[in-house]
């Protein structure tokens, strides 16, 4: 069920260049478990929107099903959301993009919805790059089924009541990464200062960009013997260095050591400025990237933060040849080729 | 060329079944399409039919051609004339040929086929083409061109006919139209030189023609998707429905290139599988673009939850079932009408679709433009439910029409202007009690008018709701919407011929066999009265069809009677009314099997009501 | 505690409905579970329900629980006692209290709620819980219990009952008997301190359950798949199916483990998707072993194309759908029927499928155990369709039985020897004239009985072939055998009461709210003959029921009577004797809804039938 | 359609410890393309059965759809065979492979069935680590629906219409290695000197092993702009140098440069020898095989031989636990509790 929130304009918001304040970027109240990692990514998507002065109605959410999948529904109201079927959202997403490409699509996804039935049109939408935010809500769990070991679950990890996960993770970043997603971050539902950056970031790049999101699910999967609960991932985290989104026009004014930092440039001009924190890593080789992770791994440690990213991408419409004008908009006149040219067609059948 | 001596030979004039027998992958077809194009060009009905094997190469495949004067173009049974040039087909090939009939085959080889009842003729296709070309990667191809020149003989085709057709099909590699031509004339010119000719069977321009085109159900159909303004194809490759999206893609590289920057005014995607490819068409309808997708049975399968999701969200879409052999894989290239009840019902929970049944590629062409509108306005999937037996060979059929003055419609879609003025707006309100909705695209407007689409029950405002009330009233305005939709869609076509008359029930690809087992019932003075149905929901003509019959016949191609049962469950038909009339080898229906079946229990019948009388 | 001024109080002993209104994940069901478990300790038939969100916490939930003496286990409709614990939901809660209905809600927080017409009764239970238990974690569970010690004394439940409860259901964390028992005499000693008791509601011993067990339909289908001999087991989470594959997974690992070794005698997996599920169940089943998935109908959409597969290459398989409201993802947590059809036709092409209709717990666990011997005499899938409510709540029905003597039947299949003395295997060779063919398994034999299995047509020996007169003759074939399937399947329970009698067809869960309803009918001088469906295809008693009746009504909780279309469409049945009796809000189905609509239209039958009569 | 070979034992065809000769192994006459590489391949699973003795009645065969789907009608004429449906040949070698673990799973696809329908399927099967022998007959095409590009076809390649395919492709080998396949090798139809010990290798490898063997479609993608062709892949085909199997108690008599070989033992006992040719290669090592394949892609190069292996692996019936006697074999005395325990149970319940 979601509950309409009262939206009460207090005159001392803080607003945006589009005069919007935070609470204009809200959608229904959350039913989600009160402390649900999906919550705080709703959060995060609505101060990226804020920042970034986002048109909440040029907006598309699209989802599967799973709590993760219902959380479209927290946030910009003003926005079309479609909550579609377990693990085709990327399918549903594609076919959006290609009939409207004026608007931005984030799409909203779990592990249980992107990695188990809905691994090959995961892979299938990157392969095409489809020019979306892809948001994978990573709790190793099934969340709304109540607690099932998903495929990006550890294998030493354990659920609630003890059992062991018996099969090794799929890693959807480092999969994301080989095959030629162009922006991929690894990111913790608990660290807004990493994450707001790397979705804004994502939100501005054109083409596919993989957002994995470790967001624990409070229920089912954050006791003391799981590798997705919030002590064990605030332990185990470790960062490529900070990430700063830095707005189109604006000056850089990080806080890096001088010599340490990298920028980027995305798709409207604004930057992103990475700090540089090991010699063996650099987001744009994705060799040195996929090299990067699992040596992290090999650690023990979970590598967060922008792992690849790649600028230079054809998304799908341009690969298609699409007009600009979206097809949505196409009118009769264009789309039908008239009784004259149907004549001709006539003729060089008979 | 021997004579037959204990039979007369066939004699008729444009009027016969020619088979050819070839080996796949030979490169024969273009060959055999020249043949029938050619009957086609001289205004004689023809009907071609590619029977083929799953296969890419190596095994036997037949191209069957009846040419009909009198315009019965249905399957016929049995062959006039074999051009048997498969060796390893040979016996089943000359088996087939009736009494008096006539086999030409590659005598480069020689065979004795041991049968006193038909006139064999030689010509050594092979020997000819070695001697005449070059090139030995042509030769088998030419040797096709040469059988052809040869019938052009024996048949009395013109030659001019034959020689245009080579120079269109050449037009873009003019090299190679005087080596055809040779081919063409090597064969000629054997016939003429070592044969006598023409043989019984000849052809002699008719004229029948006129306002007739020929081609095959999935390019009209593809056709029709672009003149419907379709701006969106995503398919996965499926025999028989792969040349549908081809169709499509054809025609929109043509006529849909943006003037002044040469991009593409649609997109199509080859999708990774038939779920992802019925979830990006509907993507693109939600997003207000006019989106398809063309399956066969499998597909169908495959594609049933994402259609109980557009069926319960209400999205419009177009989806192309070209029907094979079922079940599972069943025969991929084989015909059949096997797929009704699983398009009808698709998907688990209470769903009913809307399907439009076309009969020849002329309804390929308008149902499918059709479709779009009716998607749009009823905001649900349309079945356009074609067969191989259509979809993929060439059949005559009337001129497309288009007129200019017609508008799409788009159905009821609210723009900004129209949000603008609306207090209230709730995408399923159901404001006209119609049962259909008012649907805004993303991005219409800045504050109102967004909603959120999903597969779990809502109420009017498209809210998640667990109230049952609400939810069953949802349930109830869609059958209003699917009553609603019964006033849209295609009416039947109806014909009525006399009194006291059984009635037939027919659709799709049945119906030239159905015609043509009409007039010879006629001639048995069994009047039939014809129903083909175009589409489901039923509108009221069927049912009313239906109450002026006391016995009517079913005719489909499937084991289950699956329209049959289709009537009865929505119409509540007594079932002894509605006789099934089913035919599922795969092949496609003859008019003798339904002159037999139904000649059988009407003289039955007949003998019973006078009994009565008596 | 406010007396009803208005009204009498209502008075009443073993015959009541109560209501527990909670917050989704505040850990009620135990406590809950525990008050309906007394009931039935006390012998008192007992039926609860748990009324849940889609939603895993926060979100309003319900526990509703009939107490019938009588047996009368339906959903009834009207609450006459309210426990009601969350605030969120008073206003709904107080609304459905029957006029003399007692209310009992936390005054922790005190609340006026504006009905006079009922009894409040204030018992602070989380003041009384924070005051006892000092871990704030526990406080919320053992509200909980406290309020069912409090209706222990209100409604005079035996203590030692609730008690044993208690220690049985913590023999493994004894640690936690104490403070349970603790918490349940702060809610018992608060009313004897404080309250009036009893109420005018009271329950009493009444010894009306000696061969009555309490188990979910799901836990009983996964132990009879057990007892079945089921060794493998492929599923993916769905609700309200996944109790099932667990319940199959709980009792395995206790009854199925290698005595010397400690390994599992059975191989659990859970799948990717449901693709996948069916897919390995397929697998298994075709290798030898017994295999099954289960699933809810989103699952049945997606496992649709595998489901022709088993289908025409004839492999057993059993599926389990646990049906849930449609369509699409439709109301996951409310229970509908409305997978009939999509589960007797599912895929493309000519296919039927057999489905059993288990209506209580009881038949789940018989049904499920039959399902695999099924399946392995007729190769092919099996259904067995309960749903929600019967699924996932407990339900009172008689004890389980086994029949030591009972001998699994594997089917037809041929071991070593045999191969060694048959001549000539054709796997497809319907040698019995029964539809039904032998198999082998892989491995069995070094030279003889090695074959291949299909989806695309095949002949006798299953070799591919493109023979249309093979393949419709497999087709035929597979019709035969459908006919015998109609001779193995569980026959329908009939029950005549009387001369004239309309029937009633029903199946499944509706089956305690039908009885109800024919004793309320009886008392209204309308007799009821019943007879519940337990199998597709129909066997002849089906029809005979059928043909002895001129009107008969057909119950069933889908909107589209999808089992009425299926005897009309199998049978051949006038559809003016069948009258659709439907219910689709989600919430099962009450015998006034069931009375109401049947009254109705036979007091109009019979005035009629008088009116001809005069 | 196929076509049943007459078996002429002809008296001097070579036995093996069976007595069985190359024939027994055949399977009826493939009605695939003359000059199709599927059926190389399956002349190749033709010799290691013979050469590694087995008894074809312990193989199961399972297939998809595609040309290459029906291979397995071309050998082991005395194996049960399976053609399921498109892309889903995964899940029912699984189901097959935990009825019964006494026999042999040789799993046949197409780069179609495989890496688009049967992504996912692919996928979970290597996750789960089923005991076969997964081949893809991989063409870059869609053979049997006549030449749509497939999700392996290069970027840079043409159809045999000369146009373009669009999308970047997906490499099964490195994602197989990626998911912890524990046998992956990529091989060409046309080497079969190459192939025939790789196969035999998988074959006794205890695991999921994979064969990505280019196989090129003569029919549909063999001409100059393809990538996938016999001429493109002969040019560009770098091995990682040569592999031999040494059959159970045989020498190791290797033609390789002394301390230029591993030794690799396999699950029976038997060995593969690997020549040794480059330093920064190492197939025990998962990191520097994707590497390595990586930068050799870059070079423009197609490396085949066996890339990795890993043979400690856990097979998916070790995971589960479940005992050694095939389930599909035991009998109802160990499988029905009987009505004592029934009773117990009942007692439970009330
Ligand atoms: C076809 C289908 N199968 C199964 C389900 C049941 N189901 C709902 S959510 C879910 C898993 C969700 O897990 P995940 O995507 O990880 O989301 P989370 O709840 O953990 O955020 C499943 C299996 C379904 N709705 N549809
Ligand atoms: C569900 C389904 N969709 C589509 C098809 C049609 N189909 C048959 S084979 C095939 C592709 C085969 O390609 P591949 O696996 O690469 O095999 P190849 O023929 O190239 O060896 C397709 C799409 C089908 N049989 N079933
Ligand atoms: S169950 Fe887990 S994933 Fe779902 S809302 Fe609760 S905390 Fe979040
Ligand atoms: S079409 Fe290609 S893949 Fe298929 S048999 Fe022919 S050569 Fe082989
Ligand atoms: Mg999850
Ligand atoms: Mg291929």
């Amino acid at each position: 069920m979601s509950f309409k929130k009262p939206i009460n304009h207090h005159p001392k918001l803080e607003t945006n260049k589009l005069g919007l304040t935070r609470r204009d970027y809200e959608g229904a109240v959350s039913t989600l478990c009160a402390g649900c990692g999906h919550d705080s990514i709703s959060a995060a998507i609505i101060e990226s929107c804020f920042k970034l002065n986002i048109e909440a109605y040029k907006v598309a959410k699209l989802s599967g099903i799973g709590c993760s999948s219902k959380a479209p529904a927290y946030f910009l109201e003003q926005s079309h959301g479609f909550n579609s079927v377990h693990g085709r959202m990327p399918s549903v997403a594609t076919g959006a993009n290609c009939a409207n490409r004026d608007l931005m699509y984030l799409g909203v996804s779990g592990d249980g919805d992107s990695a188990s039935i809905g691994l090959g049109q995961f892979v299938h939408a990157i392969r095409r790059q489809v020019d979306m935010v892809y948001f994978v809500e990573n709790n190793g769990t099934y969340g709304l089924t109540k607690g099932q070991f998903s495929a990006t679950n550890d294998l030493e990890s354990k659920n609630k009541y003890g059992e062991d996960n018996l099969f090794k993770p799929i890693d959807l970043a480092t999969m994301a990464i080989q095959l030629g997603a162009t922006y991929v971050a690894r990111s913790f539902s608990g660290d807004r200062d990493q994450l707001i950056p790397l979705i804004m970031g994502a939100m501005q790049h054109k083409g596919f960009a993989l957002l994995d999101i470790i967001s624990p699910c409070v229920t089912f999967n954050n006791h003391d013997s799981s590798t997705k609960s919030y002590d064990y991932i605030r332990d185990h985290n470790e960062a490529v260095g900070k990430t700063d989104f830095v707005p189109l026009g604006e000056e850089i004014s990080t806080s890096y050591k001088e010599g340490s930092s990298t920028e980027i440039s995305l798709h409207d001009g604004s930057k992103l400025a990475l700090e540089k924190t090991d010699a063996n890593f650099d987001p744009r080789d994705a060799g040195k990237a996929l090299n990067f992770i699992r040596e992290k791994e090999k650690e023990g440690k979970v590598l967060t933060g922008l792992l690849y990213i790649n600028d230079l991408a054809k998304d799908l419409n341009e690969t298609l040849n699409v007009t600009q004008t979206p097809l949505s908009q196409l009118q009769q006149d264009v789309l039908c080729p008239g009784s004259e040219i149907l004549d001709e067609i006539n003729q060089s059948l008979s | 060329m021997h004579e037959v001596k204990s039979i007369e030979s066939i004699q008729s004039t444009n009027d016969f079944v020619i088979k050819f027998a070839n080996v796949n992958g030979s490169g024969s077809a273009s060959a055999n399409q020249m043949f029938a194009k050619a009957m086609f060009r001289m205004g004689i009905p023809v009907s071609p039919k590619n029977i083929f094997p799953s296969n890419i190469q190596g095994l036997p495949t037949w191209f069957e051609v009846r040419v009909n004067e009198k315009g019965y173009l249905g399957s016929r049974g049995g062959v006039d004339i074999a051009v048997a040039m498969n060796p390893q087909s040979y016996s089943k090939d000359v088996d087939e040929i009736l009494p008096g009939g006539y086999l030409l085959y590659d005598s480069t080889w020689k065979r004795n086929f041991n049968r006193k009842d038909i006139t064999v003729i030689e010509i050594p296709l092979t020997q000819l083409c070695v001697e005449a070309f070059k090139n030995p990667k042509q030769r088998p191809l030419f040797k096709n061109i040469a059988y052809v020149g040869a019938l052009s003989v024996l048949l009395d085709i013109e030659y001019e006919v034959l020689e245009n057709i080579i120079s269109e099909q050449f037009i873009k590699k003019p090299a190679l139209i005087e080596p055809n031509l040779k081919a063409l004339n090597l064969g000629r010119n054997y016939v003429l030189e070592n044969l006598p000719y023409p043989l019984g069977i000849t052809v002699s321009r008719a004229d029948k023609l006129e306002d007739k085109i020929l081609i095959s159900g999935n390019e009209a159909a593809g056709l029709g998707a672009v003149y419907g303004g379709a701006t969106f194809c995503s398919w996965y490759p499926i025999t028989p429905s792969t040349s549908l999206a081809e169709g499509y893609e054809k025609y929109a590289k043509k006529f849909r290139i943006e003037n002044n920057t040469g991009k593409n005014l649609f997109a199509s995607v080859q999708a990774e599988d038939e779920l992802a490819a019925i979830g990006m068409a509907i993507g693109a309808n939600w997003n207000g673009a006019r989106g398809f997708t063309a399956t066969s049975g499998p597909g169908i399968s495959l594609m049933s939850e994402f259609l109980g999701l557009a069926y319960f969200a209400e999205i419009p879409l177009v989806l192309f079932n070209v029907q094979r052999g079922g079940p599972s894989t069943g025969m991929p290239t084989r015909t059949q009408q096997s797929d009704v009840l699983a398009c009808a019902y698709a998907s688990h929970g209470d769903t009913k679709h809307v399907v439009l049944f076309p009969s020849d590629p002329k309804e390929c062409f308008d149902f499918s433009a059709q479709a779009f509108d009716l998607a749009d306005q009823l905001q649900t999937p349309i079945f356009v439910v074609s067969d191989l037996d259509m979809g993929m060979n060439d059949w005559v059929c009337d001129k497309f029409k288009w007129d200019d003055e017609y508008k799409y419609n788009r159905g009821k879609v609210l723009n900004k202007d129209d949000l603008d003025e609306i207090e209230n707006f709730g995408r399923y309100l159901d404001v006209d009690n119609d049962g259909i909705c008012y649907r805004t695209y993303p991005g219409t407007h800045p504050e109102k008018g967004a909603f959120f689409t999903r597969g779990t029950s809502h109420d009017e405002y498209a809210r998640y709701t667990e109230d049952g009330e609400v939810n069953a009233a949802t349930l109830s305005r869609l059958m209003k919407k699917f009553r609603t939709a019964s006033e849209l869609v295609p009416e039947p076509v109806i014909e009525i011929n006399g009194k006291d008359s059984c009635g037939v029930i027919f659709y799709g690809s049945t119906s030239p066999a159905v015609h043509e087992a009409k007039d010879i019932l006629k001639e048995k003075e069994i009047n039939i009265d014809l129903m083909q149905i175009r589409s489901f929901p039923f509108n009221l003509d069927v049912w009313e069809f239906i109450a002026n019959h006391d016995r009517i016949y079913v005719v489909e191609q499937n084991r289950d009677s699956q329209m049959r049962t289709l009537i009865m469950a929505e119409g509540g038909i007594s079932p002894e009314i509605l006789r099934p009339l089913v035919h599922f080898t795969g092949d496609p229906i003859q008019a003798s099997y339904i002159v037999n079946k139904i000649s059988e229990r009407e003289v039955n019948y007949k003998s019973h009501i006078n009994a009565k009388k008596r």
